[in-house]
């Protein structure tokens, strides 16, 4: 298991404006849930890679595994989850490379939150509820500095809750004491106490109104282009990634189905389960448009049929969908920074104009 | 007394070993009164290493005489309602003053003011003294109660008499004759030790220690171990769980006095309202069987068919009854029911109405013997066709409702012993003691109606002369004999076990001279009695 | 602090309830206590004397149960639980300052290590459930759900009347008297050892499977996962974020089992001959022995909820949601 | 604007809830939440209106008022026009017949041990008479249940009608959920957020849904949801909520394109808009700086609700609460900047779409 | 419902109902199976386990296996007995309190926390010791009046939850009267609670009686478990090394209990089902050698071949 890099096809080398060294890189990833005799097999081979300094977007409906594939890449899965096979490859601060899912417990345990941390979908519940805020803000600090002294942490969470619009004083209260936006802040703050590498954000704003979601994500890309970590934020929900996003990875059953610069996705999809999800939702401004929306419903995960997942709810299917997998891979066309997943693109001669999936 | 001292360890005092006494009574609270049923000087016995009787009455050979204790002489006149008491002379208090007639005039003044404290009901009349002797009269004739006058501990006025309600005291600082003195008291023992200045010299043993277990088995397991030299509990299968731990040492004696347990049936239901059933009844049942199973061989079985415990009751023994033992006798009970128009319906027994002849055998769950008892007995009883049930009930219920009242059909209960089988005949039968069924009645639980009989038992207890007396006896022998009032099942002995291991001469069946119990006015005789084991 | 006030009140509540039980239930029910005396001495009292015996007891007034119930609450107040019968004349307020120490002792200090161990054996299965660990479960079910008193009788058998190692009822050696000195206190130790070995081992089960149960709830929530991301070492977070969580309920099951716990200190307290309330109580109930019955009952239902509140507190120090819950 | 007599109305609608749990019985009665404070609402036939307002700012509460379920502090609810009859369970009986709601989150509406059939027949045989007057039962029932599967586009009804809810998916359960509400017939549908919990892909569908069931049967729907968009694309008309009071009403299009009140242009500023290349939205909520939370409910600030977070915020906006302005016909905003009245706040005219910008508001 | 039954798989419970079973089978035709009468004393007294007697016997010759099959239905009567009165109870009681809200919950709640502190054996022994007959069914009654006080504290937690659950709000908004909320939406989803509940007072009303038996509070003429340990114990069958006499019963009783206990693991992982999920491939886990961990997934490459 060398270092033979760029050999996994979910790697682009010739991406966009951002282009830089990959700081997280994921490989092959597969992921069972249950380990008895039928275990549904949730991520199937996902690929992908995020660059120093990038938000990367990753989309897709509720259940295809995007939560899945965040825990799973910082080995944080609960049971039943189980990873079968598949290589994380993060590049800490000090440039080292190293194989998550090689690294043993206190090699990882060092590594986690130092280089890679995490905001929970439910970040409401993240923290402990019997400690106070500072406390929580310390510990982390402490079991990674243990030589730091700790009114010089305590200095350091103060410090963090004033990067993120929380007055110091709020250190001394109970998490029951805050309002749902300020907990998702303090976790923020708490997730960058260690000036991490990559800060893994999994739907932090779907429990919060439209107006705290916004203030948080100013300040979130804020702090990012301050401290220069890169992100990954999860979400379902496409029209913010668009926004926010430098680049997006769209998720399908398990399987990444396409990724491409935000702005790529959002005006030309080329995996027709992206063109669904992008004309599902109403445009807030501009011209009313017909929405199609996507029939039928995601495949049941534990009886994966052969063929591409999406094929049963495809309007474009082909009888070759039903029967092969299509693999994540240049289009036709060879866009920059695009892969895609789909017969549609990937099986058409070199050259040929791509089908316009775009409803609008 | 209770100077608490050196704290005591497990040996002290004159290089003898300390004697442990255990008893299955429980917790403890302080209160040392001789009087007070239920103190702990009484639940445990160590009363009687303090306080002492008046006279000594040799309980396993209740015909004796009494020998002399704090009382030279105990004199009655001839019809029992007077009796003079004469003063032992030398003996003292332990706090050093003298013991006088005054104290037993005062002592018996007590129980005639306080009744509380007249357990044994006795009718005081006049207590006078003069000077060297103490006269007590009886509003009646008290032959069969004399025992009970002798059992009486004496308490020394200088101290009782600024007591203001001696039935509540609890005695902090106990003062008696006897040759103890409490020294510690805590909720799980109390100790005493050896007077020295004792009238009848310094005792053997230097220090007895009274523990209390909560329960029998508690003290089986702390006599078994050794941890307590001298008690008594009903140990099933004494033999091998007790005794041969240490055969050597290791003894238990029952000392037979003239109580019995009888199987009380109700002589005003049916079946045992038809004599011959009665009659029919006691001969099936297997005495000898009873007393190995129930009793894991401990009480003597009884063998006269007047339910006189033997030896004890050897004298009592009317001279028509002299040889006749129980025998178990099914042919003969069947033929005397045969007689009486009973018949048998397949195996089962049909009175002369017509009616399956059935019955109901009653006692508190836990009592162990007696449950067994009646199990046998249930066995018997199909032997003639009767078809018997065993209903342990609740002990307090039994108490309260089932025995007075007479809500039974047969049911186990002890008589009282006494002096002479005056009480156990008076339990059973004496009509004096009768009551309307479901009026709560003291003794004659079974209803039993024989003016003879009742004649006979009053004629008794108030006889002058011993002739009038046995002519009596024989009467109510005669009855008992006849109409079968109740079933004697087997003696009811005083038991004990204790260890030859640091002390010998214990009342015995070789020195039967008196009943092993530490719980009793025997106590300080035996006490006395004892002496270091050699090696 | 409502939270507690409102505690207390309830506490009040109970409290005058148990008092209510407590005078009624012996008093509604039929049965006697010279009868059942007379029974225990079982022919020494002649039964003549029976009605000095109800003389001395007060029991032939017939006063109404109202006015008896008046008077017990003035009696209670003035700290007076009235005389024993069965150990008559000694007051029951002496006979339970007697025999609580012994229990609350014994059974307080058992109930604690059983509490601390099988806590920390129910953190440990929780945290490492699905591996050999989950045997021991099976073990623990049996243990729970085996009879106080065989457990009890067994242990004597074997390590007292077999093996001698210990003795087999009692509270200290009978040879001593209470005093603050070592060899008292040693004494106390070693006698209460066995009964204390079988409150822990009996009662410890429970905890281990509440304690497991928790775990398993609590060890999935995310402020654990969130303390594993945070590179946490394995120790502070199985003890710092999840063991620490998951006692919480375990505190508060743990002031209301107190009452199934006095129970079973009954059962120990007969068959190690332990000197305690519980036995005190048995004792009284066996004799009908009203005051002293109602005066253990009361006791031991005031010192469970005392030991309620105690538990209560303490949960109140844990659980920072409760101090401010209606500020 | 229709005139004809809404099919349900409310005026001047309040709840206050009591503080803390409202369970102990406490001696403190001036502590109450104002969770919705002097809201009016109209719901005519065939339209259907939206109430947005982000979360805590009484949405279901109104609804929850609306359908029945708990009593009202204050104000009228009207059906037909006749002030609603609560009380008692055959008013009540006959008020839910109207009157039907349809809650949030599909996953805990639907009572997991029940098939789908126990569900929706409870709710036949609650409402509907046999022709021959007597309750539902037999072919007639089994017909009902088809039908109504149908309605709500899950056929064939055989396939459904015997599954538990934890066997269906998520746009399947709320569609149960919707029939059960159509099993009465209602006239009113009070929609709480319907879709908030379903995916994007599945919203739609029962969007659609909604939409068809107005047009076809002509019900009234309050539909309610903190997605502004949603309320353009689905909603007649759209009311902006903010602790507890009405902010803004108006027809859904103007409403979402030329906000009037601060607070919706806030709302509309914050909402994610893929088109936005030029980040103008995320500009625009700078500008605003608009930090700060939604006020305590317990102690409302006297005056406008918004005004502590409102960059215009006068004296007068702190001090006295502005009653709702009709500033164009069929559109009013509760804002002083709207009146005549001295010391009001200049709120401009902030437009967030730069398409549009040209669209008038009269100030 | 396939889901409810799942825990049907699981060996845990499975291990409990089969013992369970097993006793009831006794608890039913016991009396035709027993080998004697129970009360028949024989001439082997006090014998150890034999061919006639596989048991032994007691010290007045009964056959103890005889004692043990014919006491196994008190066991269970009571058990059960005990267990309805009670879930009847805390049913009613803690629904009531959950669903009432308001007052009415406020002192049905007292209530329970009140039985609930106030020491159960103590106050059990208190009663049964009173009663004139304490038979088995009125013990049964007795702890069932006494016992049903924690299935109401949690019935009642569970319903409060409930209650606000959307699926009964939806019941009401659409017309249900009260008492059908109650009965058809709230209850059936408490069966699990319920269930365990149920399971929980059985066995603490076993063992109750047990001991009561056991000190003698009660008669000890019905067979049971503990009536056989009674004589057992007053018969010093430890001291006399009868141990047939004393361990096979108290197995019985610790076994039953178990049993129960074993049972509710299973109800437990219904109503938990973060216990459920884990709990049942724990084994093939291990066989495969994976050590399923608590913030450190397991990496297994070679499973996907
Ligand atoms: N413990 C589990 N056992 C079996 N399957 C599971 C388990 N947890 C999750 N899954 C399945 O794994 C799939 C992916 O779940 P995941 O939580 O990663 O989805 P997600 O994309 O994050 O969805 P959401 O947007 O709702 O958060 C889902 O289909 C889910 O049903
Ligand atoms: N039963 C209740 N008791 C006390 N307060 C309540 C109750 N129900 C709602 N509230 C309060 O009333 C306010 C409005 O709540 P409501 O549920 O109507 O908001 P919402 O707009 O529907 O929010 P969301 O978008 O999160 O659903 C909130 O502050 C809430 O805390
Ligand atoms: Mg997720
Ligand atoms: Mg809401």
């Amino acid at each position: 298991m060398s270092a033979g890099v760029e050999t996994s096809p979910g790697v682009a080398r010739d991406a966009g404006p951002t282009a830089e060294e990959p700081v997280l890189e994921v490989r092959n990833l597969s992921v069972d849930y249950g380990f008895g005799g039928d275990p549904t097999h949730v991520l199937r081979e996902v690929s992908l890679t995020l660059r120093r300094g990038e938000v990367l977007g990753l989309a897709g409906e509720s259940g295809c595994g995007k939560s899945t594939l965040a825990y799973a890449a910082t080995r944080l899965l609960p049971p039943p989850g189980l990873i079968t096979g598949g290589e994380v490859w993060l590049r800490g601060r000090d440039g080292e490379r190293a194989d998550l899912l090689a690294l043993s417990d206190a090699e990882l345990r060092a590594a986690r939150w130092r280089d890679i941390a995490i905001v929970f979908q439910g970040a409401m519940s993240s923290l402990n509820p019997v400690f106070r805020v500072e406390k929580q803000l310390i510990d982390g600090i402490l079991a990674h500095r243990p030589r730091m002294g700790r009114a010089e942490a305590r200095e350091r969470a103060a410090e963090l809750l004033r990067l993120v619009g929380i007055s110091a004083d709020r250190l001394r209260a109970y998490p029951h004491q805050l309002s749902g936006g300020m907990r998702q802040r303090v976790m923020i703050a708490m997730a960058l106490a260690l000036e991490p590498q990559v800060l893994i954000m999994d739907e932090p704003t779907t429990a919060l109104d439209v107006v705290m979601q916004r203030q948080i994500l100013e300040q979130v890309m804020e702090l990012r282009e301050r401290l220069g970590f890169s992100v990954v934020l999860i979400t379902h929900d496409v029209s913010l990634l668009v926004e926010v996003a430098d680049r997006i990875a769209v998720m399908y059953a398990g399987e990444i189905v396409e990724t491409a610069p935000a702005r790529d996705v959002y005006q030309r999809p080329r995996h027709p389960y992206s063109a669904g999800l992008l004309g599902s939702f109403p445009p807030l401004h501009g011209p009313r448009r017909e929405l199609a929306g996507i029939p039928g419903a995601p495949p049941d995960l534990s009886q994966r049929e052969p063929g591409c997942p999406f094929a049963a709810r495809c309007p474009h299917v082909m009888d070759v969908c039903r029967t092969e997998l299509p693999v994540l891979g240049r289009t036709a066309a060879a866009e920059s920074g695009r892969l895609v997943a789909c017969h549609l693109h990937t099986s058409l001669p070199a050259g040929e104009k791509l089908p316009d999936l775009v409803a609008r | 007394a209770c100077s608490g001292g050196g704290g005591g360890s497990a040996t002290q005092a004159g290089g003898g070993q300390t004697l442990t006494v255990g008893m299955p009574n429980g917790v403890q609270t302080e209160n040392h009164s001789p009087f007070a049923t239920g103190s702990s000087a009484l639940s445990l016995g160590y009363a009687f290493a303090i306080y002492e009787p008046l006279m000594m009455r040799n309980q396993a050979r209740p015909s004796e005489e009494p020998k002399p204790w704090l009382a030279d002489s105990v004199e009655w006149n001839e019809d029992f309602t007077e009796a003079v008491i004469t003063p032992h002379e030398g003996v003292t208090w332990s706090d050093g003053e003298e013991f006088t007639a005054d104290d037993i005039a005062f002592s018996i003044q007590l129980r005639k003011d306080f009744e509380a404290l007249n357990t044994g009901a006795l009718p005081y009349d006049t207590i006078e003294t003069d000077g060297s002797t103490v006269t007590v009269t009886f509003t009646a004739g008290q032959f069969v109660n004399q025992s009970k006058l002798y059992d009486l501990v004496m308490v020394p006025e200088h101290i009782w008499a600024d007591v203001e309600d001696p039935t509540t005291d609890t005695n902090p600082d106990p003062v008696g004759t006897g040759p103890y003195t409490l020294e510690t008291w805590t909720p799980q023992a109390a100790t005493v030790v050896a007077r020295d200045d004792y009238w009848g010299g310094k005792p053997a043993v230097p220090e007895i220690r009274y523990s209390s277990y909560n329960d029998n088995n508690a003290l089986t397991t702390a006599l078994t171990t050794g941890e307590a030299q001298w008690g008594w509990t009903f140990i099933a299968d004494f033999e091998n769980v007790y005794i041969a731990q240490d055969p050597e040492h290791y003894h238990q004696y029952a000392a037979g006095g003239l109580g019995i347990d009888v199987l009380y049936l109700n002589n005003e239901t049916k079946p045992f309202d038809d004599k011959a059933f009665r009659q029919a009844l006691n001969m099936v049942i297997d005495r000898t069987e009873l007393v190995d199973v129930a009793t894991s061989g401990v009480n003597p079985a009884l063998t006269s068919v007047t339910g006189l415990p033997l030896p004890a009751g050897e004298e009592f023994l009317s001279a028509d009854y002299a040889d006749q033992e129980y025998a178990v006798d099914v042919e003969g009970a069947r033929a005397l029911l045969e007689d009486a128009g009973y018949t048998w319906d397949g195996d089962a027994l049909v009175d002369p109405d017509g009616e399956k002849v059935t019955f109901e055998l009653v006692n508190p769950a836990g009592w162990n013997d007696y449950l067994t008892a009646l199990d046998l007995i249930k066995n018997s009883a199909a032997e003639l066709g009767a078809t018997a049930t065993v209903n342990p009930v609740n002990q307090d219920g039994w108490f309260a409702d089932v025995i007075p009242g007479g809500d039974f059909q047969a049911t186990l209960h002890w008589t009282d012993g006494g002096a002479t089988p005056w009480d156990m005949y008076s339990d059973i039968m004496d009509g004096a003691h009768y009551k309307k069924l479901g009026e709560p009645a003291t003794w004659n639980f079974g209803r039993f109606q024989n003016d003879d009989a009742t004649k006979a038992l009053a004629d008794y207890a108030a006889a002058p002369d011993d002739a009038t007396r046995t002519a009596a006896l024989e009467t109510v022998q005669k009855v008992f004999v006849e109409e079968v009032p109740g079933i004697a099942i087997w003696t009811r002995p005083a038991t004990a076990q204790y260890s030859t291991q640091n002390y010998v001469g214990w009342p015995s069946e070789e020195d039967p001279y008196n009943q092993p119990q530490p719980t009793g006015v025997q106590a300080a005789q035996i006490l006395m009695n004892l002496e270091p084991a050699e090696g | 602090m409502r939270f507690l006030l409102r505690r207390i009140v309830f506490y009040a509540l109970t409290a005058w309830a148990a008092i209510t039980i407590n005078f009624f239930i012996p008093r509604m029910l039929p049965g006697d206590p010279v009868t059942a005396l007379l029974g225990r001495m079982q022919g020494r009292i002649d039964s003549n004397a029976e009605h000095s015996l109800r003389v001395l007891f007060g029991l032939d007034q017939d006063t109404s149960m109202w006015q008896q119930y008046l008077d017990y609450w003035g009696l209670l107040l003035r700290g007076d639980l009235g005389l024993s019968f069965t150990h008559f004349p000694t007051p029951v307020a002496d006979i339970v300052s007697q025999s609580l120490p012994w229990t609350v002792g014994l059974v307080g200090v058992a109930t604690i290590i059983a509490f601390v161990i099988g806590s920390l054996i129910g953190t440990f299965l929780g945290w490492r459930r699905g591996t050999w660990a989950d045997g021991l479960l099976p073990v623990a079910t049996f243990f729970q759900a085996v009879p106080y008193f065989w457990l009890g009788l067994i242990t004597i058998a074997v390590l007292s009347v077999n093996l001698g190692w210990f003795p087999s009822s009692g509270s200290y050696d009978r040879g001593l008297v209470p005093a603050v000195s070592g060899e008292f206190i040693g004494s106390v130790v070693y006698y209460g050892f066995l009964p204390a070995l079988t409150v822990v081992l009996s009662s410890v089960a429970g905890w281990v499977l509440g304690m497991r149960n928790m775990m398993v709830t609590v060890s999935s929530e995310d402020y654990v996962t969130v303390a594993h991301a945070k590179g946490l070492p394995e120790r502070q977070v199985m003890l710092g974020y999840a063991a620490r969580n998951a006692v919480l309920p375990q505190v508060s099951s743990f002031a209301l089992s107190l009452g199934f716990v006095v129970g079973g200190t009954l059962i120990m307290e007969m068959v190690f001959s332990y000197q305690g309330i519980g036995y005190t109580l048995y004792q009284a109930v066996s004799t009908h022995d009203y005051p002293l019955m109602q005066g253990c009952f009361l006791v031991i239902t005031l010192s469970v909820l005392v030991a309620n509140m105690v538990a209560d507190l303490a949960y109140t120090l844990l659980d920072p949601r409760t101090r401010t819950e209606d500020r | 604007m229709s005139t004809s007599t809404p099919v349900l109305a409310a005026h001047g609608l309040t709840k206050h809830f009591r503080a803390g749990g409202g369970r102990v019985s406490g001696r403190s009665p001036a502590r109450a939440i104002h969770a919705v404070d002097g809201v009016d609402l109209e719901l005519h036939r065939g339209q259907v209106l939206a109430v947005v307002g982000e979360s805590g700012s009484g949405k279901s509460t109104v609804a929850r008022l609306l359908a029945g379920l708990i009593p009202i502090t204050g104000g009228q609810v009207l059906l037909d026009g006749a002030e609603a009859r609560l009380r008692g369970r055959r008013a009540f009986r006959a008020y839910v017949r109207r009157v039907q709601m349809i809650f949030q989150d599909p996953f805990a509406s639907l009572n997991p041990v029940h098939p789908v059939r126990y569900t929706l027949t409870r709710a036949l045989r609650l409402h509907r008479r046999q022709s021959s007057g007597g309750t539902l039962r037999g072919a007639e029932l089994e017909a009902a249940l088809t039908e109504l599967l149908e309605r709500v586009h899950l056929t064939p009804a055989t396939r459904y009608v015997d599954k538990f809810p934890h066997e269906l998916s998520g746009g399947q359960r709320q569609r149960i959920a919707i029939a059960r509400a159509l099993a009465a017939d209602p006239e009113v549908l009070l929609a709480d957020e319907p879709v908030s919990m379903l995916d994007v892909s599945i919203r739609l569908g029962i969007l659609n849904l909604l939409a068809d069931l107005r047009d076809r049967l002509g019900i009234a729907v309050l539909y309610i949801t903190h997605d502004i968009a949603s309320a353009r694309y689905f909603a007649d008309r759209t009311t902006v909520l903010y602790a507890g009071q009405v902010m803004e009403t108006g027809d859904s299009e103007s409403v979402t394109q030329e906000p009037l009140h601060p607070y919706t242009r806030l709302l509309i500023a914050s909402a994610p808009d893929p088109d936005d290349l030029a980040g103008t939205g995320a500009a625009a909520v700078r500008e605003q700086g608009t930090g700060g939370e939604p006020p305590s409910l317990v102690d409302p600030p006297p005056g406008c609700r918004f005004a502590p977070r409102c960059p215009y915020a006068t004296d007068l906006c702190r001090g006295e609460t502005p009653e709702l302005i009709e500033v164009t016909p069929g559109r009013s905003a509760a804002c002083w900047g709207y009146s005549e009245r001295e010391g009001r706040p200049d709120v401009g005219r902030v437009s967030t779409d730069s398409a549009n910008v040209g669209g008038e508001a009269g100030a | 419902m396939k889901n409810q039954l799942l825990f049907l798989r699981n060996g845990k419970v499975i291990t409990g109902l089969v013992i369970l079973g097993f006793f009831t089978l006794l608890a039913l035709v016991g009396p035709w199976l027993s080998p004697y009468d129970p009360n028949q004393v024989s001439d082997a007294l006090l014998s150890p386990p034999s061919a006639t007697h596989w048991l032994g016997t007691d010290h007045t010759g009964r056959d103890i296996l005889s004692q043990i099959i014919v006491g196994a239905r008190g066991v269970l009567v009571v058990g059960l007995v005990a267990g309805v009165s009670a879930t009847v109870v805390g049913v009613l009681v803690g629904v009531t309190a959950g669903f009432v809200g308001g007052i009415g919950d406020e002192s049905l709640s007292a209530l329970s926390n009140m039985f609930l502190v106030i020491p159960q054996l103590p106050l059990i022994i208190l009663i049964a010791a009173q009663l004139p007959s304490a038979g088995g069914l009125t013990v049964a009654l007795v702890i069932g009046a006494t016992g049903w006080a924690w299935g109401a504290r949690v019935l009642r937690a569970q319903t409060l939850s409930l209650r606000k659950r959307d699926f009964v709000e939806a019941a009401r908004a659409n017309g249900e009267r009260t008492w059908r909320l109650v009965l058809a939406e709230v209850l059936p989803n408490l069966t699990a609670v319920i269930a365990s509940g149920f399971v929980g007072t059985v066995t603490f009303a076993v063992l109750s009686q047990v001991t009561l038996s056991f000190i003698g509070i009660t008669p000890v003429s019905d067979w049971n478990w503990g009536t056989i340990l009674f004589w057992a114990q007053n018969n010093l069958a430890l001291q006399r090394g009868a141990w047939w006499w004393f361990v096979p019963a108290g197995a019985c009783i610790a076994l039953l209990g178990m049993a129960l206990t074993l049972v509710n693991f299973g109800i437990d992982e219904i109503v938990n089902p973060r216990l459920r999920s884990t709990g049942l491939h724990a084994r093939s886990l291990r066989r495969r050698g994976i050590r399923p961990r608590v913030g450190f997934t397991p990496v297994v490459r070679e499973v996907r071949s």
